[in-house]
């Protein structure tokens, strides 16, 4: 019997498959028993309502989609109320997503869904920003390292800091992030993109620019996963594109504790919960006892230590 | 981790199946019929107005990468069959109208809220357009089934592509064709033939779906009669089943306006809190 | 007859469409009459001898690909006896790419390859430079800025800037790029990736990390087009999975006056030339009679404004 | 722009088209033989040692991206027929083998340099295994039109994937067959066989390919008695062409290692200036 049980911090995972933020809600429940995954992760909230941006929100590219939702939320008093009962029905950790516009709000909205009930908080410091010109907090080892240090004093519970990949600075950032706190990295979230019907001369988005997931992105995450292993000693959870245990395990070789699964499930619903059963048969085939034994098992010898400062393609 | 349990899971009411191709033809130019040999039990779970969200095949040069929503044209339990109507628009569509016989399509579904017909209500009067009729189609069915008196108004470019009118007729619905080629699908012609029933049988609700020009109409019909009705609206879908919040559409609810998913909340609405578009 | 010229600059084209740097030799000439594309742009040349980078150097990532090439450099004595005079059999414009460690080896170079029978030179300021930690001039406003205003020192030709998509603040580089004196932008580069062989568990590229071309690139690289093209006045040379006429029209349609093809070509070594043809049918087909009449026209109504500084996807 | 024209722009030599599929069968377990419809002038441009680069088909479920290359295995302008024996062994490859009758392939080349033969070489010897005798093959096509003695030394893992054996000894080539089932593939072995022939008729010149074991053994035999050889060598390509620079490997020239481009300066380099790997 392998085991598939993981350790983000001081949270134990039954195994480490869980849905990525914004592609997953309470809506699965029809079609599997939510119970089967690694990490129930809610679909990012905000303080007050938001209404989300025009539509089309979504569109497709080259086998990969991007998206520009725009953080639609019913604030938090709905989300208190009705999302953390319903989770509650589940032996599963919940880990809530939030942001903010203001460090502040930011810090208000994590004491506010600092309830019981709530396993960890994952912090979506890769969305626009007021105070940093409509930068995501991310972007900046400083913008993070301030957002964090006000997050990590509104909280006691574990601290997920979601980074993005639209920064030149990915191991800057992840260093400031555990400088200031962090329990761990969700890496990453998506890449601003975007897209034009040549037919129309529209923008394919209602928002004209949106973020890129799904396989076209996996490449560029894989690289900020290893690159945040290698910077930081706190765990790292991989996060763009994953769509089958190859994927997942790729992950967790270069260094990741966990995965999430977004754009997959759009595709194939069941796509986690298949993801699940594979990578217990992988194991196996492969003679492992734990998923443990092939994290960050990556042969990178020599470059290891140079390479992690390096953020140009040559 | 939160080990109260003061709440049940909900039941699983969508299932993703790779269901076998039995036949995929042209019905006319521009329309295909997709059959698909389906478990009884999913069928049996199937509603008029709910729709699957398909998994598009990825040959011919044709790489869809999202699933394509379509709503349920036909499903019968005994016959063991799901049928699907569609219209040839784009990439998906395009890999869709190439699977053969024994070719396989994963599917997702039932999905959606269904048309409802309350049990007051004995006329009923269903007005659509094109690929829209395949949605009515098996509100149809359910009329029979449950007794109710149907009228089919179906309105399309040309007499030839007037489809599901024999579907309709063989329900037993009364059906009322009409076509641009001769303009009697004029919304004037459209108010003028449902004022004819208003005034004769009687109509105790409408549903349509997809053309802005016959939602204004049974608005404004439908208010000024006090008649119910409801529509079945589409929107670019991602997951299609409520997660992903890319589907929306504006409604008037509650004195404001709300954003919808259209596939959760939808595809069908009332016919009155929909913002014609 | 439809017009294909257009000008970047001072310098006129024959046509939209020329190759990117690095994905285009003197060798093609035995596929095509070089003389068919709109220019002729080099593969990056540093100052002295370099080696390149250990292999693998490239690899497949999900219908893209991963290079690490390593800039191997004959030095610019080679590159002025042998390869200057190649291309003066040809009556297409010269575009030497360049790139330096330092600022001031890489102005050196500048001038140095300012030499008659080259037409403009592409300053490869994508590349990792020692002088700011190993990062790329152009991953920051003000090295971008320091570095261009050497650059222009050193040179009285045309001077493209060659922008990495491997930074959080596109907008604000290109300007500085724009205030330092470049006359285009080329835009992009790759973009850092990493692939690992879950079988051997080594990473699929002999130098660890690589840059990411081809399809993958293109929604990435379109938005960082027209975010150049919002931003500045000067030319934008768009770059990044164009492998076909309607990708090209995409980019041209988001504000880039030309575009370059890179891995296509790898793909179809005759995919400019069909480009080329395609162009001339699509423009025929529209009913326009110059390919300047499609360059900037997205309708990106309201939007406009307000997106250029928003750099996270939300 | 520059209007200065004392250079003349290079002739063509390499093409891109579009190739009908003429058989495409397994020649045992592990490889398979591809036979193409080819242009008579683009054949006579063939030399062997050269490749073609092949846009392998994204068929079945595989989507290999870039171009594989293939070594011409056979060229013959008066069948207008262009062959080319490959290993499965990943996706490109298991692509190429869903190939079949009235298929097209995009192929570009002939590509690299080809095997030279000069003319005081009379007795000539190759050595290879596995599939590394693809390359080798036209080897003897081109030793048999220039009359000219050839053995060839053919080493596999066992008697069942010995293949090209007939090919050659069709050619009138002289053949040794070596195989691992007996031990008699060893490297003394190769080297006992070499000497005897040494010992013999002489041998003018050596060309092998891709084992590291044959082309130490091949170096050590051709320095000590002062025989010169060739050998083609393999290496992940993108471009080739010579653009990309991805497909270098060292070899010893003027004192020093430097890298090449296999599919530019080679695929076939001097034996003696190659690097074991
Ligand atoms: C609930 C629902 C039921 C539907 N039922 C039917 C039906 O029974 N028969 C039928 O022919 N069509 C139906 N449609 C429309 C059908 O989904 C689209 O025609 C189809 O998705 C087009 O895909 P494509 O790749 O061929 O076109 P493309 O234009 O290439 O599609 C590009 C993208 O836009 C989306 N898209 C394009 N048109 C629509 C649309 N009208 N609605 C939603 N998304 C769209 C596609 O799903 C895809 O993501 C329905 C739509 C919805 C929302
Ligand atoms: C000049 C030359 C001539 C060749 N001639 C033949 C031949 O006649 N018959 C034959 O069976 N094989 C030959 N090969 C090897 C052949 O190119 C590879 O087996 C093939 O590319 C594998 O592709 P794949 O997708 O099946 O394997 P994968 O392992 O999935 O390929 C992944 C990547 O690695 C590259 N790759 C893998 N193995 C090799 C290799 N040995 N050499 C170069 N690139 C490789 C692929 O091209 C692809 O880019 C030759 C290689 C070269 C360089
Ligand atoms: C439709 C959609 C909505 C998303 N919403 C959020 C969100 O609210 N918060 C967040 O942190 N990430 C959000 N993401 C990003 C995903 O969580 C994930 O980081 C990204 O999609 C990459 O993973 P994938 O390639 O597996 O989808 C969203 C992604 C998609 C596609
Ligand atoms: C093999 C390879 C080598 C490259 N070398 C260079 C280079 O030397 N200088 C440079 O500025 N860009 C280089 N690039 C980047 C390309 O010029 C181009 O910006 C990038 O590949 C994106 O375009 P594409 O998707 O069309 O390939 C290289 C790309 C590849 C694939
Ligand atoms: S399609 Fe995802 S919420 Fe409706
Ligand atoms: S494969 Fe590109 S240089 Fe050899």
């Amino acid at each position: 019997m392998v085991r598939l049980d993981v350790d983000i911090g001081a949270l134990r995972l039954k195994n480490p498959i869980m849905p990525a933020s914004g592609t997953f809600s309470e809506d699965l429940a029809d079609v599997f028993d939510l119970d089967l995954l690694g990490a129930h992760v809610t679909k990012t909230i905000t303080r007050g309502f938001r209404d989300g941006n025009p539509t089309p929100r979504v569109c497709e590219v080259g086998g990969s989609m991007l998206n520009s939702i725009g953080i639609p939320s019913k604030g938090v008093g709905y989300f208190l109320e009705n999302v953390v009962p319903f989770y509650q029905g589940y032996k599963t950790p919940l880990v809530v997503s939030i942001s903010g516009n203001t460090a502040d709000e930011f810090a208000q909205l994590c004491a506010e869904v600092s309830v019981p009930g709530v396993d960890a908080i994952e912090v979506n410091i890769s969305c626009p920003n007021i105070e940093e010109d409509g930068k995501a907090f991310a972007i900046r080892p400083s913008s993070t390292f301030e957002v964090m240090t006000k997050l990590r004093r509104a909280t006691s519970l574990p601290l997920w800091a979601k980074l993005t990949p639209n920064t030149g600075e990915t191991s800057e950032v992840a260093r400031a992030a555990e400088e200031a706190g962090a329990d761990a990295l969700v890496v990453a979230n998506t890449i601003l993109s975007m897209a034009i019907d040549i037919r129309t001369r529209k923008p394919k988005l209602g928002n004209l620019m949106g973020g890129l997931s799904g396989p076209s992105l996996k490449p560029i995450a894989l690289r900020m996963a290893y690159q945040c292993a290698r910077a930081t000693k706190i765990p790292v959870i991989g996060c763009g594109g994953i769509s089958t245990v190859e994927d997942a395990v790729e992950f967790l070789i270069a260094g990741a504790s966990a995965v999430q699964v977004g754009t997959a499930t759009f595709i194939n619903p069941t796509a986690m919960v298949t993801m699940i059963d594979d990578l217990r048969h992988y194991l196996e085939a492969e003679g492992l006892s734990s998923v443990r034994e092939i994290i960050g098992t990556v042969e990178d010898g020599e470059q290891r230590e140079g390479i992690v400062f390096m953020e140009a393609a040559p | 981790m939160s080990n109260i349990h003061h709440l049940t899971p909900p039941p699983r009411t969508a299932y993703e199946l790779e269901l076998e191709v039995l036949s995929n033809e042209a019905v006319n130019g521009e329309y295909r019929l997709l059959v698909l040999n389906a478990p009884r039990g999913l069928l049996e779970r199937c509603r008029a107005g709910q729709f699957f969200h398909l998994l598009c095949p990825q040959m011919g040069g044709q790489a869809p990468y999202l699933r394509r929503p379509m709503s349920i044209y036909g499903f019968y339990p005994e016959r063991e069959e799901l049928h699907f109507l569609y219209k040839v628009t784009g990439e998906g569509t395009r890999a869709l109208a190439m699977l053969r016989r024994g070719h396989g399509l994963n599917v997702l579904g039932p999905l959606g809220k269904p048309f409802t017909i309350k049990p007051e209500w004995e006329q009923l009067v269903l007005a659509a357009r094109g690929v829209g009729l395949a949605t009515l189609a098996p509100l149809a069915l359910e009329a029979r089934r449950l007794g109710k008196e149907l009228t089919a108004i179906c309105s399309a470019r040309s007499e030839s592509v007037l489809m599901s009118v024999d579907l309709f007729r063989h329900m037993g619905a009364n059906v009322i064709t009409l076509v641009d080629e001769d303009g009697s699908s004029s919304v004037d012609n459209v108010e003028a033939v449902l004022n004819t029933l208003i005034d004769g049988p009687g109509i105790d609700a409408f549903y349509t779906c997809g053309s802005n020009r016959l939602l204004k109409l049974l608005q404004k019909v439908g208010t000024r009669h006090g008649i119910p009705g409801q529509i079945a609206l589409e929107q670019q879908m991602a997951c299609g089943l409520g997660m992903c919040h890319c589907c929306v559409r504006p409604f008037r609810k509650d004195g404001g306006i709300v954003n919808l998913r259209v596939c959760r909340e939808g595809p069908v609405f009332d016919i009155q809190e929909a913002v014609a578009w």
